[in-house]
C-alpha cells in the first residue's frame, strides 16, 4: 500500500505540468510543442487519479479516461495539421506560421 | 392640420426630388424650391395671427400616436417657432437657389437630403412631445451627414464623422434625460407621458433636476455650439458645401432647445447653472473673437465669428429677464442671416478663386465691387453696427445681462471691440489693398444678387423696424419667464423636505 | 512500496526534462515514452491498474507511435541545423523564470492546503465502469462524438492525394 | 416745422440710397450734383428751421418729432425721434452748411475718380448719420448716428483702398473709436438701469434729482460717456488714429476729421452736461485731458512735414481747447469754438487739398514753397484760415472763440491758473506752427510747379469759408466789450451760463496777454522759417523733435502694450487649442490600437507566454492575497 502523501503527488504532477509548460514556451518546433502538451495533459490526469484515490471516488479515473480521449483526438488532428503545414510551408517553425497576425 | 401639412409637403418634395433626380437634374431643384415656397406661403397667414393673439398657442395639434407609452403627435406653433419656421424656409430657399448651379453631382439625392434636413428642423421647431422632438432631432442629423460627406470638399468624410459623433453624443445624453424625466413624472403622478406641457413643473429634487438639465444642455450646447464643444462647427463650415448654411440653421435648433425646453422644464436648475452659463457665454464671445482674428481660412474665420455670436445667445438665456430674452430671439434670427450671408460670400469667393486663404486674396474690390459691397454690409452687420438687426440683438442681450450681472456684460461688451477687429480684418485682407494676383473673376450673377439683396433687406429691416419681431416674441418670452414664476410659487408652497421624501423612493434605481 | 514511487517519479521527471530539451526528435520521443511508462508505474502504485494499463497502451503505445510515424514521414528525426537555430537558450531563462514562479506558487499552495487524512481506498475498475455508464453517460457520448470528429478530421486533413489545400491554409 | 426736422437727415439718406443703388450707372458728375444737392436741400431746410426756431423763442425751446417706435422690449422703449434745440441747431447748421460747401468742392476735387459716385454716397451717408447723431433725443438713436459716422469715417479713410496703408489707417480709426464707443454703450446701459428711459431730456431732468453731486454712480456714468467722447474726438489717450486718418481724400478730412465728426465728443459732453456737472471729478478730468491734449498735439504739429498731418494734429489740439472749455464749464464757449473751428479748419483742409491736387499728390511742405504767387486765391484764403487758427487778434474769428475759452479757463469756477497757462502756451504753439506752415508753403523759393489750375467749384467754397472765418467771430464778442452775445444767448436756452468767480475787468488784461503771445508766436515763426532758418536747424533734427514727430510715441506704446500681445495670443493659438482635445482623443485611441495590435503578432509562443504570465500573476495574487 502506497503511503506517499497527497501533497507529494500533487507536487510531482505539478512539476511535470510545469516542465510541459516550459517545453511549450521554449521549443519552436511544432512537434515538440505537441509533445509538451501531451506531458501537460498527462500530468493533469495524474492529479485526477491521485485525488480520486484520496477521496475514494471513481470520478478521478473517469476523468482520466476522458482526458485520454481528448488527448488522442488532439494528437491525431494536431499531427494531421502538422503534416499539412509542413507540406505547405516546408517548415515546422511555429514562428514562421504567423498568419493570425493583425495586418495594420 | 397646417402643421402636419408643412412636414408632409417637405417629405413629399424630398421623395419626388430623389425620384425625378434619376432622369433630370433640373426637376429636383424646382421641386424643392416649390416645396419650400409652398411651406412659406402656408405659414405666412399665421404671422397675422401672431401679431394679435398674445396668449395661447397659435395652432395646436394633439393626435394620439403610441398611446401605450404616452407618446402623442403633438405639434404646436407659437411666436417663437413661427419666426424660426420663417427663418428656416427662407434659408432653405436661399440654399436651394445658391446651390442651383453649384451642385451637379447626384442632384436628386442632394435635394432629398436637403428637404429631409429641413423636415427635421421644422419638426424640432414644432413638436411639443419630447419623444417626437427627439425623433426629429435625430432626423436632422443623418441627411446632413450625407450632405457634408458627399458634396463637401476634400476632407469632408472625416468632418462628417466628426459632426455626427459630436451631435449624436449630445443627442443620446438628451435621450437619457428625456427618459428619466418620463419615468420620474410617471412615478410621481402615475401618468406616463412625453407631453411637454404636462412635464413642465415635474417635481423632483434639485440635484436630479440639475443632472437631467445637464443631459438636455449637452445636446443643445453641442448644437449651439458652445466652447469647448465647437470644433465640429469650424470644420463643417470649412469643408461642407454652401448649402451647409443649413447647419447655420441647426445652430438655431440648439438655441431654440435651450429656450423652449431647458428653461421651462428646469427653471431652478437653469438658474443655478446661470453663473456657469454666463461664464461660458463670455468665454465663447471673447475666445471666438480671438480665434476669428487668428484664422487665415475665410470659412473657418466665419465659423469662429458664429461661435462668438452664439456666446451672446448663451449669455442672454442665462440672464432670465425679458429684455435679454427678446435679444436672444433677435440674435437667433439675425445671426442666422448675417452668418449665412457671410458664408455664402465666402463660398462664392472660394469657388471663384479656388482658395479660401485670405492671405492670398486682396484688392478684390476692384474686380467684384458688388460682392465687396455685400461683404461690407454683412461684416458691418456682424460687428453690430446700429441699423442692422444684429445691433438690436446684441444691445438687448447686453442690456438684459447688465441688469443681472454687470461683470459679464462688461466683459461681453469687450466682444464688440473684438468684433470690430476681426470683421475689419476680413475687409482689409479680402477686398482692400493691392491685388495679389490678376484674378479673372466675375461679379455676382443675378441669382446671387437676388439672394444677397433679400438678405440685406431683411437684416436692415430688422435693424430699423424690429418691433414686429419683438411683438411676436413677447408672449413667448413672457411665457417662459412665467413658467419660472409659477414653479417658484409651487416651490414656496410645498416644503422642500416633503418633495425630497416623496421622490427618494423612485430615485433608488437611478442611483444605482 | 514508497521507494518504488520515488524511483518512478525521479525517472519520470528526468526523462521529461530530457524529452523537452533534446534536439533530436526521436531521442526526445523515446525519452517521452520512458516518462510515460514511469508515470504508468506511478499509476499502478496508486492502485489504478486499469488506468496504468491504458496509459501504457494508448499513450506510450498508440499516441507516441503516431508521433514517431509523423517524425519519420517528415524525416526530421536526425539532428538538423534548423533545430539548432531554433533552439534559443535564452528562451530557457524566460521559461524557467515563469515556471519557477509557478512552481513556487505551487509549493506554497500545496503547503498551505489542508488535506484531511482520509484512508486511501482502492477503486476497482468495476466502479469506474459503473460510474462511466451511469453518471457520466452523456460525457461518454460526447467523448465518442469527439473521437469521431477526430477521426474524420484527421482523415480530411491527412488526405494528401488531393492537391487542394485546406482553405485556411491556402496562400492568399 | 417738425416735418422739416425729420427731413433734414432723411434727404441725405435718400441721396445715399440713390447713389448707392444707381451711382454706378451715372455718367460724368451727375452723382456729384445729386450728392451735393441732397446736402444742399438739407442746408436749406436747416435755414428754414432755424428761422422758425428763432421766431419761436423764447417760448418754445425745443421741438420733438417722433417717426416710429424702434425698440420695445420689457421696459425699454425707444423711439426713432429727433428733437431740435439751440445746441443741435448750431450743429446741424455747421454740418449741413459746411457739408454742402465741402460736397461742392468735392465735385471738382474727386472728378475723374473711378469711384466718384461711391464717394458721394458715403459722404451723404455720413451727413445723414451725423445729423441723426446731433438731432437724436434718445441715447440709443444718438449711438446709432455715432456708429454710423464711425462707419463712414472708416469707409472714407479707406476710400483709396488700393493702398493697404489706407485700409490699415481706416481700421485703426474704427477700432480706436470703437473702444470709446463700447465704454459709451456701457454708460448708456447705466443710464437706462437708473432712469428706466433713454430719452435724453428725461434723463437730464431726473439726474439731479436722483443722483448726488459727486456720487459714485454719476462719476462712473460720466466717465464712461467721456470714454466715448475721447475716442470720437481723438483726445488723450485715444488720439493717435486721427493723424493716420489723413489717408482719406482731403474733403473727407475737412468734413469728417476736422469740422464735424471729431467734434461729436464735444456735442455729447455738451448734451449731457448735467451728468458731467454731477461728477466734478470727471469734469476736471475733461479739462485736464483737453489741456494735455492741446499741448501734446501742438508740439507734434510743429514737428510734422506732411501738410495734412500738421492740420490733423492741429485739429486734435483745437478739440483739446473745446474739451478744456467743457471741463471748466464754459459750455457755450466750447460750442462757439467748435463752430469757428469748423469754418477755418475745413477751409485749411480744403486749401491743403487744392494744393495737393495742384502739385500732384505732394504732401511735404518742404517740397512746396513759393506758392504765394502761383495760387493767389488759395494763398489768401489759407492765410486767413491760418490766422484764424492762430487767433490773430481782432481780425479773425478764432480770436474771439479761443480767447473766450482762455478767459474762462482761468476765471470760471472750476478753472485755474495752470489750465490757463497750458492754454496760453498752446496758443503760442498754435501761432508758431500755423505760420510755420504758411511760411514754408507759400514763401521762399518754389520747389514744385503746380500742374493745373483749380476751378471755380473749388474756389467758391474756399472764399465763403474764408469770409466766415473772419466774420464768424462777430456773433459773440468778449463780455468786456459790451453785451453783444447773441450766440451764447441762443445757447443759454439749453446750456447753463458759465459762472465766473474772478473780476470781470481782468478779461481785457488777459486778452492783451494772449494777443501779445500770439503775435510773438507769429513773429517767431517769421524769424525761424523765413529770416533765419538756421536758428531752428538743430532743433528740427533733434531727438526731441523726432519724438514729437512720431506723436509722442503713443503708437509704439499701444503696439507694445496691446497690438503685440493680441497678435501673439492670436498666433500661438491659431489652431484652437480645444482641437487638441479632439485630436487627443483620437490619437490616444489610435495609439492604443497600435500597441494592442503589436501584441497580436501571430506568434503562437508569444500568446502562450502571455497565458503563462497571466496565470502566474493570477495565482501569485491569489496565494499572497
Amino acid at each position: 500500500m502506497l503511503t506517499v502523501p497527497l501533497k507529494i503527488l500533487l507536487l510531482f504532477a505539478g512539476t511535470l505540468f510545469l516542465l510541459g509548460l516550459a517545453g511549450l514556451l521554449v521549443r519552436r518546433n511544432i512537434i515538440f510543442m505537441l509533445m509538451s502538451i501531451e506531458i501537460m495533459l498527462n500530468s493533469a490526469g495524474l492529479v485526477f487519479i491521485a485525488a480520486g484515490r484520496h477521496w475514494g471516488q471513481p470520478d478521478g479515473q473517469v476523468m482520466f479516461i476522458f482526458i485520454l480521449a481528448v488527448a488522442a483526438v488532439e494528437v491525431s488532428i494536431g499531427l494531421a495539421l502538422i503534416l499539412q503545414v509542413y507540406h505547405h510551408y516546408k517548415t515546422l517553425d511555429v514562428d514562421a506560421i504567423s498568419k493570425l497576425r493583425d495586418h495594420n | 392640420m397646417i402643421l402636419i401639412d408643412l412636414i408632409i409637403v417637405l417629405l413629399i418634395g424630398a421623395i419626388l426630388a430623389w425620384i425625378t433626380g434619376k432622369w433630370n437634374s433640373v426637376l429636383p431643384r424646382i421641386i424643392s424650391l416649390a416645396a419650400l415656397v409652398v411651406d412659406l406661403f402656408l405659414i405666412i397667414p399665421e404671422v397675422v395671427g401672431a401679431a394679435t393673439n398674445q396668449t395661447k398657442w397659435l395652432v395646436d395639434i394633439d393626435l394620439s400616436w403610441i398611446p401605450a407609452f404616452g407618446i402623442n403627435l403633438h405639434l404646436a406653433l407659437d411666436g417663437l417657432s413661427l419666426m424660426m419656421l420663417l427663418l428656416t424656409f427662407f434659408m432653405g430657399i436661399v440654399s436651394v437657389i445658391i446651390s442651383w448651379k453649384e451642385i451637379n453631382k447626384r442632384v436628386g439625392f442632394f435635394h432629398f437630403n436637403l428637404l429631409m434636413t429641413l423636415t427635421g428642423v421644422v419638426g424640432v421647431f414644432l413638436s411639443l412631445d419630447l419623444f417626437l422632438f427627439y425623433f426629429f432631432w435625430e432626423l436632422m442629423l443623418v441627411p446632413l451627414y450625407f450632405m457634408i460627406g458627399i458634396w463637401g470638399h476634400k476632407n469632408s468624410t472625416a468632418v462628417a464623422y466628426k459632426f455626427f459623433l459630436y451631435t449624436q453624443a449630445g443627442g443620446l445624453l438628451m435621450l437619457i434625460s428625456i427618459l428619466a424625466l418620463y419615468f420620474i413624472h410617471g412615478q410621481t403622478t402615475g401618468v406616463y407621458t412625453f407631453d411637454y406641457l404636462q412635464l413642465i413643473g415635474t417635481k423632483m429634487p434639485a440635484s436630479v433636476a440639475f443632472l437631467l438639465m445637464l443631459g438636455f444642455l449637452a445636446a443643445f450646447l453641442v448644437k449651439l455650439p458652445m466652447i469647448p464643444l465647437h470644433t465640429w462647427l469650424t470644420e463643417v463650415y470649412s469643408e461642407a458645401p454652401t448649402a451647409v448654411l443649413l447647419s447655420a440653421l441647426l445652430l438655431k435648433t440648439g438655441a431654440y432647445g435651450l429656450f423652449r425646453f431647458v428653461v421651462p422644464l428646469f427653471p431652478f436648475a437653469a438658474r443655478s447653472f446661470a453663473p456657469v452659463g454666463m461664464v461660458l457665454g463670455v468665454i465663447a464671445i471673447l475666445y471666438g473673437a480671438k480665434l476669428a482674428f487668428a484664422q487665415t481660412d475665410l470659412k473657418r474665420l466665419i465659423a469662429y465669428i458664429s461661435v462668438s455670436h452664439v456666446g451672446f445667445i448663451l449669455l442672454g438665456i442665462f440672464a432670465f429677464n425679458e429684455i435679454a430674452y427678446q435679444g436672444v430671439v433677435m440674435q437667433m434670427l439675425t445671426q442666422g442671416i448675417s452668418t449665412g450671408a457671410l458664408l455664402i460670400m465666402a463660398e462664392q469667393l472660394s469657388e471663384r478663386l479656388h482658395t479660401r486663404d485670405i492671405n492670398q486674396m486682396g484688392g478684390l474690390w476692384e474686380k467684384v465691387p458688388i460682392m465687396g459691397t455685400i461683404g461690407l454690409i454683412f461684416t458691418m452687420a456682424s460687428l453690430g453696427l446700429p441699423g442692422f438687426g444684429n445691433f438690436i440683438a446684441e444691445l438687448l442681450v447686453l442690456l438684459g445681462v447688465f441688469k443681472t450681472n454687470v461683470t459679464a456684460a462688461v466683459l461681453a461688451s469687450l466682444g464688440l471691440v473684438a468684433a470690430a477687429i476681426y470683421s475689419l480684418r476680413i475687409l482689409q485682407k479680402v477686398f482692400y489693398g493691392r491685388k495679389s494676383k490678376n484674378w479673372e473673376i466675375h461679379d455676382l450673377s443675378i441669382r446671387e444678387k437676388l439672394v444677397a439683396g433679400s438678405m440685406i433687406i431683411i437684416i436692415v429691416g430688422m435693424g430699423l423696424f424690429p418691433k414686429p419681431v419683438l411683438n411676436i416674441a413677447k408672449p413667448v418670452v413672457l411665457k417662459s419667464l412665467n413658467t419660472q414664476n409659477d414653479s417658484a410659487f409651487l416651490k414656496s408652497q410645498e416644503s422642500k423636505t416633503k418633495v425630497m421624501a416623496e421622490n427618494t423612493c423612485f430615485l433608488k434605481p437611478l442611483n444605482r | 512500496m514508497n521507494i518504488f514511487f520515488y524511483i518512478a517519479a525521479t525517472v519520470a521527471i528526468t526523462t521529461t526534462i530530457l524529452a523537452i530539451s533534446r534536439r533530436n526528435a526521436i531521442h526526445a520521443l523515446l525519452n517521452l515514452i520512458l516518462s510515460l511508462l514511469s508515470i504508468s508505474v506511478v499509476l499502478y502504485l496508486l492502485d489504478a491498474q486499469f488506468i496504468a494499463a491504458l496509459e501504457v497502451i494508448i499513450y506510450a503505445g498508440a499516441i507516441m507511435v503516431l508521433f514517431i510515424f509523423v517524425t519519420m514521414i517528415l524525416n526530421i528525426g536526425l539532428e538538423n541545423k534548423q533545430e539548432k537555430k531554433w533552439y534559443n537558450p535564452r528562451m530557457w531563462f524566460v521559461a524557467a523564470f515563469f515556471a519557477g514562479i509557478l512552481f513556487l506558487d505551487l509549493i506554497l499552495a500545496v503547503k498551505n492546503a489542508q488535506i484531511q487524512p482520509v484512508a486511501a481506498q482502492v477503486i476497482h475498475s468495476k466502479q469506474v465502469g459503473i460510474s462511466m455508464f451511469t453518471t457520466y453517460l452523456l460525457a461518454v457520448e460526447i467523448a465518442a462524438v469527439l473521437l469521431m470528429a477526430g477521426i474524420i478530421g484527421a482523415f480530411h486533413l491527412g488526405s494528401q492525394e488531393k492537391k487542394v489545400m485546406h482553405r485556411f491554409l491556402e496562400k492568399k | 416745422m417738425t416735418t422739416y426736422i425729420g427731413l433734414i437727415p432723411a434727404i441725405p439718406f435718400l441721396g445715399f440710397l440713390i447713389l448707392g443703388l444707381y451711382g454706378q450707372k451715372m455718367h460724368g458728375k451727375i452723382a456729384g450734383y445729386i450728392g451735393t444737392g441732397a446736402v444742399g436741400i438739407s442746408a436749406f431746410l436747416t435755414f428754414m428751421v432755424a428761422a422758425r426756431y428763432l421766431n419761436g423763442l423764447p417760448e418754445i425751446k425745443s421741438y420733438t418729432v417722433t417717426l416710429w417706435q424702434w425698440i420695445s422690449a420689457g421696459n425699454l422703449n425707444v423711439n426713432i425721434s429727433f428733437s431740435l434745440d439751440a445746441l443741435s441747431l448750431i450743429f446741424i447748421f455747421v454740418i449741413t452748411f459746411v457739408g454742402f460747401l465741402i460736397h461742392m468742392y468735392s465735385i471738382e476735387f474727386m472728378a475723374g475718380d473711378e469711384r466718384f459716385s461711391k464717394f458721394f454716397a458715403y459722404m451723404n451717408l455720413f451727413v445723414g448719420s451725423m445729423l441723426v447723431l446731433v438731432l437724436a433725443n434718445n441715447m440709443l438713436v444718438l449711438y446709432m448716428g455715432w456708429e454710423g459716422v464711425g462707419l463712414c469715417s472708416y469707409l472714407l479713410i479707406g476710400f483709396w483702398y488700393k493702398e493697404p496703408e489706407n485700409g490699415y489707417a481706416a481700421r485703426k480709426a474704427f477700432i480706436f473709436t470703437r473702444v470709446g464707443d463700447t465704454a459709451m454703450i456701457l454708460g448708456i446701459f447705466l443710464l437706462f438701469l437708473n432712469f428706466g428711459t433713454l430719452n435724453i431730456h428725461q434723463i437730464m431732468q431726473q439726474a439731479p434729482e436722483k443722483w448726488m453731486t459727486g456720487s459714485a454712480i454719476a462719476t462712473v456714468t460720466a466717465a464712461l460717456l467721456l470714454g466715448g467722447a475721447l475716442g470720437k474726438s481723438a483726445q488723450l489717450p485715444l488720439q493717435s488714429w486721427l493723424p493716420d486718418a489723413m489717408a482719406g481724400p482731403s474733403p473727407v478730412s475737412a468734413l469728417i476729421h476736422a469740422a464735424t465728426m471729431v467734434t461729436a465728443g464735444v456735442y455729447l459732453i455738451a448734451r449731457t452736461h448735467i451728468l458731467f456737472a454731477l461728477a466734478p471729478v470727471v469734469q476736471t478730468a475733461v479739462a485736464v485731458i483737453g489741456a494735455a491734449t492741446l499741448l501734446i498735439a501742438g508740439f507734434s504739429a510743429l514737428a510734422q512735414h506732411d501738410i495734412k498731418r500738421i492740420l490733423a494734429y492741429s485739429t486734435i489740439s483745437q478739440i483739446g481747447y473745446m474739451f478744456l472749455a467743457l471741463g471748466v464749464g464754459a459750455w457755450s464757449a466750447a460750442v462757439f469754438h467748435f463752430m469757428i473751428h469748423a469754418f477755418f479748419k475745413a477751409l485749411l483742409f480744403l486749401g491743403a487739398g487744392a494744393i495737393i491736387l495742384a502739385l500732384d499728390e505732394e504732401h511735404d511742405i518742404f517740397k512746396m514753397g513759393g506758392l504765394r504767387k502761383k495760387m493767389p486765391v488759395i494763398f489768401i484764403t489759407y492765410l486767413v484760415a491760418s490766422a484764424s487758427l492762430a487767433a490773430l487778434p481782432l481780425v479773425t474769428a478764432g480770436f474771439y472763440s479761443k480767447d473766450q475759452i482762455l478767459w474762462y479757463s482761468f476765471s470760471s469756477q472750476s478753472g485755474g491758473l495752470w489750465l490757463w497757462i497750458a492754454g496760453i502756451f498752446g496758443a503760442f504753439l498754435t501761432a508758431l506752427y500755423s505760420f510755420r506752415m504758411v511760411f514754408i508753403t507759400f514763401y521762399g523759393e518754389a520747389k514744385t510747379e503746380p500742374s493745373m489750375k483749380v476751378g471755380k467749384l473749388i474756389l467758391i467754397p474756399l472764399v465763403v469759408l474764408a469770409v466766415l472765418s473772419v466774420l464768424g467771430g462777430l456773433v459773440e464778442l468778449p463780455q468786456a466789450w459790451g453785451n453783444f452775445r447773441p450766440f451764447s444767448n441762443l445757447l443759454h436756452n439749453v446750456l447753463p451760463a458759465t459762472t465766473i468767480h474772478k473780476k470781470e475787468g481782468l478779461e481785457v488784461v488777459f486778452e492783451l496777454i494772449s494777443a501779445t503771445i500770439v503775435l510773438i508766436g507769429v513773429y517767431l515763426a517769421y524769424l525761424f522759417y523765413i529770416k533765419k532758418p538756421w536758428l531752428v536747424k538743430s532743433y528740427e533734427h533733434s531727438r526731441l523733435n523726432e519724438f514729437f514727430y512720431r506723436g509722442w510715441d503713443f503708437d509704439k506704446v499701444y503696439d507694445v502694450l496691446l497690438v503685440k500681445p493680441i497678435v501673439w495670443l492670436a498666433e500661438i493659438d491659431e489652431k484652437d487649442f480645444f482641437n487638441w482635445f479632439n485630436t487627443g482623443v483620437s490619437k490616444v485611441a489610435l495609439f492604443g490600437n497600435r500597441v494592442l495590435s503589436l501584441t497580436q503578432n501571430g506568434k503562437l509562443r508569444w500568446y502562450l507566454m502571455s497565458f503563462a504570465i497571466g496565470i502566474a500573476l493570477i495565482l501569485t495574487y491569489m496565494i499572497y492575497r
